[in-house]
């Protein structure tokens, strides 16, 4: 085991695969010399050159479409997007094609790309460089959602993506890029659709997204004081979902409360409050709580953005209103 | 033409498989036979048999919701390609793609496209990849006038072209996007002009000469092999149907579409065959009926075949996962 | 009042507003002398000229950007996509642009357009021209959300729209187009936020997006005939939502089952259900149901299609899973 | 030069307020004051001032993320701005903006923009408007040469030329998009060769020249005024500053660094302006004080200046509808 970030996990996880299987390749903004924007690809351009660290022009349109065609004929690319905001401008390609193209042809393509994607605030870049995207992907059949919060999920969750034969999303938080943790020396694949218990508890199941992962703890390390038991569960794939860990844990704690760091509205926390509205109805106890952003742009000044995300005290708020 | 006899035969029957099945397709779609939309091919055939007689089996190709005879050309099979059409477990796609999805990666045809400009950076992807695996593939992109307004266009052809890809950006300029004729909808009278916004070679042909076309397009291919880099080149063609099938076309001028359908590609070239005594008529003849012959079999194949179990909708959106059905 | 189609009943709309206020205009490809792909703009090209019904080159980032800009100097653009599907090339505008400008602007700026879009399934038109995509709209703060079923809803609905400060996202249901309903002559406009029950009952309550009303119709029609009384209600605005009557009615019946023909996971009944998970869990008697698209792309094959996407026996099969 | 001594000598405070305002950003950034991403503008400041020179207040700009030259310019308030720069209340956005959104929609500013390439397709819509209001005003859009490789670059420039509308794009050509050389991400020299693309005219400038920058701008306004449509204007320029602040730029060379900042535009102004006695040196250090003084006061008032209030937050979204709280 070594330590190191997330960002440092995510580097790790490239070089092995890269060093591993030579159809595995870089594109994106800045991602060769300058290291990409928040340094994760950092050095494999010295080590891998520049067929195979390619620094893009800005455009995200062609990142993603570049990425579908080459993974339809035999590549392994990995594209990076500066912030997760900007897969505006590249929506067609995933939706459309990548998500698409192997339903279309009817099975005869397979288009096995990975897209990463930096993703929420808390370092004041405002509204179009702050926002958490990934519910609009889990809404595309066709496509694998995944966003991990610790360097070890980072790391075995994105060799997974990159042997994966779909397309997919990535999304990695910029606040947990400097966040540290052990992570083996040779980084084995994790599987998808396995959910990870961060903390057993009895009376209340939070299931926490990406970032808010550590606010979730934080929150039950907090209410542990006031014997209050909290169970802390991290989906780590938003698709494919693991139901049947979320159920097993309502089904013990007969509780709910969804966090994540999207706007609470048509937030992936709807679809986790909705699949437990109906299929557990039975187990529940009491409302299901979501605790996500307030339904606004993310603000500029620091005080604004803090007042706009959530944290731990509202997560603990969100639970007390519950117990 | 120094053309051999042979190429020049193939070519022809190219795009008599392409008139006939295309042809034929109008009909059975005006009888309720093809489900959603069409667009057709007819008058533009010289452009996709003039382009892909120049690749291999192992070249790629892009195409648009306007298809049909880009995969013809590219060597699909028409049994798989009517069959699709009519939706049939037995089509290209199973059933599941249809006109605007068609596509045979085997053969290297990464789809056609119902987004418009689709294409651009997918092919822009292909030529990477072959670039990067050292292989001396060609992508082709195939495309309209009106696409070449599109986002993709920009972003893929620099891309391509900053990168030096072995990329041919093939415009099929039949001078309309819908109802709005090109003058409405950019100022420029030649798409080929756009070469220069990306540094590459730019040419403008006569897109209803098969062998212009071919010619054309056989340097811009040198060019990709070799590693030099994409083109631009444009084809000047015209469709003879509305955009659609079913398009009441009354945004164009009757006489337009008269003397266009004058300049058609086939007869001209059945013409110049004859006159340059490549062949006897009874071997274009002989061509015509075997391709007739060969489309009224496709379309008994798509008749004939079953349509796709309905369990079938569930497979195929991952490679791995099958999504739930009806609880 | 007079009889008309859905598509007749936003023409005339259009044509209304266009009288009323000559900042008002079309932008759109082939919305001229073509009258729209779907026939919606019909003659107003004959009778506004093209200066204002703009025939577009296919460009729909320029289309939505040129609306945002006109609409933040003073116009009143109201643009067309021919598909909802193609708002994949103007994400960007719509979520980063027009979405966000009046807050980033710290309220300086209005951004008064009309986006319309032709959503859903039904004609064939296979994966990339048959989805319903409302749901991500809903997931942007900024923009207004407004999904009619009616003829007499699109028109008012479209008034309002055309007429609010804000942006506004105008889903339009391809199959509903020819549905036939009265309209008022002179229309007016119908308020954001207010549902319409489209029927009363007291043993389930159904809340139908769209294209779904009919459909839910049918299914109370035909559950009536078992003794199960079936309320269908229709939020018509998703973007305000009227919570209110939602939860009045659950409190009525006790038991909900939400429907749409986007994709099941993460569609906007994810966010409905969720809702009423929260705020009415003592009202519930049931697990809350779901009807949605099966999660696939929309497939050509009309048998297959039917296949995917929801109708009255689905609608009709989830409620008699809970009453 | 046959400008007025009053129109010179404002050119020359606008590019000192640019400059003594940024330099203070750096200092202040540096000092944790300023929160969030910073773009300096330092070396850029003729295109700013060349351009919007040519500009009266109803006439609009679109801006970009490197955007305090271009507000300044077009006659923003250095109080306002720099306010926001801290994210207080009395900024121009309220604190909600900060300098990547900066906005002041009086002034004809629509915008700072985050997304590289934002403002094409907005300042395409301004212009649209001014000609369906039949008012002459025109829009100027701001981009780098990086950004003319995005989707809104060919989509907005490509619809203003097709509908001849009031639009002036001014390409600010610093050779960079980030780390990236221009030879790295687009094959052609001249950004202004893709005005080809458009049937409109393209020319390339000194942009350290702020009286070149005035010169070409003036007449691609009187083309836009006129009706006649957009231009395309690139002006060569270069940042002294790496991309954002703390950018370490290991990408480029020291020496080009150490050209370039001997070609900087406001020394070289001054040389002009006293070269041809167009004024005396004190007028030029009256100037200089009169701004530096202004700048500390922008400062003061920023530090003063209270934070919004976190109900603020909710505020704005809509114009007439409050986004639910924390519950
Ligand atoms: C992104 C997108 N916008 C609009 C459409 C609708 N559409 C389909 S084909 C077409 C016209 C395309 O014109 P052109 O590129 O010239 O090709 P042609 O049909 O003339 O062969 C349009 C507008 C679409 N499918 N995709
Ligand atoms: C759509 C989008 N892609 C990427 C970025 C990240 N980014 C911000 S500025 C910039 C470079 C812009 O280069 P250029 O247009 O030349 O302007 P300059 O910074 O040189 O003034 C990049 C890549 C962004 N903000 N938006
Ligand atoms: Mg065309
Ligand atoms: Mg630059």
């Amino acid at each position: 085991m070594a330590k190191m970030t997330c960002a440092e996990a995510i580097r790790e996880a490239l070089r092995q695969e890269m060093e591993r299987d030579d159809r595995v390749f870089i594109l994106g903004e800045d991602v060769g010399q300058f290291g990409g924007c928040f340094g994760v690809t950092g050095d494999l351009f010295s080590q891998y050159g520049e067929e195979r660290v390619r620094d893009t022009p800005i455009s995200e349109t062609a990142i993603v479409g570049a990425a579908v065609g080459a993974a339809a004929v035999g590549m392994r690319p990995v594209a990076e997007l500066m912030f997760n905001d900007f897969v505006t401008v590249s929506m067609d390609q995933v939706v459309n094609q990548a998500a698409k193209m192997r339903y279309m042809f009817g099975g005869k393509a397979t288009v096995p790309m990975t897209l990463r994607m930096p993703y929420g605030g808390g370092i004041s870049a405002a509204a179009q460089h702050s926002q958490s995207l990934e519910a609009w992907m889990t809404h595309v059949p066709g496509v694998k959602v995944v966003m991990p919060s610790t360097p070890e999920d980072y790391a075995g969750l994105l060799i997974t993506s990159i042997r994966d034969e779909n397309p997919v999303m990535f999304f990695e938080n910029k606040v947990l890029y400097g966040m540290e943790g052990e992570v083996p020396e040779t980084i084995e694949p994790l599987p998808f659709g396995k959910a990870r218990i961060h903390r057993e508890g009895d009376d209340v199941t939070v299931v926490a997204l990406g970032g808010m992962v550590p606010q979730a703890m934080a929150a039950a390390e907090a209410l542990a004081g006031d014997g209050i038991s909290v169970e802390v569960l991290d989906p780590r794939t938003l698709v494919p979902l693991d139901v049947e860990a979320i159920k097993a844990s309502v089904a013990k704690t007969n509780r709910l409360v969804v966090v994540h760091e999207a706007v609470k509205r048509s937030g992936f926390g709807a679809e986790i409050a909705a699949i437990v509205a109906d299929e557990c109805f039975d187990d529940l106890d009491a409302p299901i709580k979501r605790v996500g952003a307030l339904n606004v742009p993310i603000p500029f000044n620091p005080i604004l953005e803090q007042y706009v995300v959530p944290n731990a005290d509202r997560i603990a708020k969100a639970i007390r209103e519950i117990v | 033409m120094e053309m051999e006899k042979d190429m020049l035969l193939n070519m022809y029957r190219k795009m008599q498989e392409i008139r006939i099945f295309e042809t034929r397709v109008t009909e059975l779609f005006a009888e309720g036979k093809i489900p959603g939309f069409v667009h057709s091919y007819l008058g533009e055939e010289a452009v996709a048999v003039g382009t892909c007689s120049n690749l291999k089996n192992t070249d790629y190709i892009t195409s648009t919701h306007r298809g049909h005879g880009h995969l013809i050309a590219k060597g699909g099979q028409l049994n798989e390609m009517m069959a699709e059409l009519y939706g049939k477990a037995t089509g290209y796609c199973k059933g599941k793609g249809g006109s605007m999805h068609i596509a045979d990666v085997d053969l290297g045809i990464l789809g056609a496209n119902g987004i418009v400009g689709g294409g651009f950076t997918i092919a822009a992807g292909a030529g990477l990849a072959s670039k990067i695996q050292k292989k001396d593939d060609v992508t082709v992109c195939f495309f309209g006038d009106g696409a070449s307004n599109q986002t993709t266009f920009h972003e893929g052809i620099n891309l391509a072209s900053v990168w030096d890809l072995p990329v041919v950006f093939v415009c099929e300029n039949n001078m309309y996007g819908i109802s709005l004729s090109q003058e409405k909808h950019q100022k420029i009278k030649d798409v080929s002009d756009r070469a220069v916004a990306y540094g590459i070679p730019g040419v403008t042909v006569d897109g209803n000469d098969v062998v212009a076309v071919y010619e054309a397009i056989k340097e811009a291919v040198k060019r990709a092999r070799n590693g030099e880099g994409p083109s631009l080149i444009e084809c000047k063609t015209y469709r003879h149907r509305g955009h659609f099938e079913g398009d009441p076309t009354n945004y164009r001028p009757d006489e337009e579409v008269q003397q266009w359908k004058a300049k058609e590609p086939i007869g001209r070239f059945r013409k110049k065959l004859l006159e340059m005594e490549v062949c006897e008529e009874n071997e274009l003849k002989a061509i015509d009926e075997e391709v007739a012959d060969q489309v009224e079999k496709a379309v008994k194949f798509a008749e004939e075949s079953p349509d796709p179990a309905v369990e079938e909708a569930v497979q195929d959106v991952y490679t791995d996962m099958i999504e739930e059905v009806w609880s």
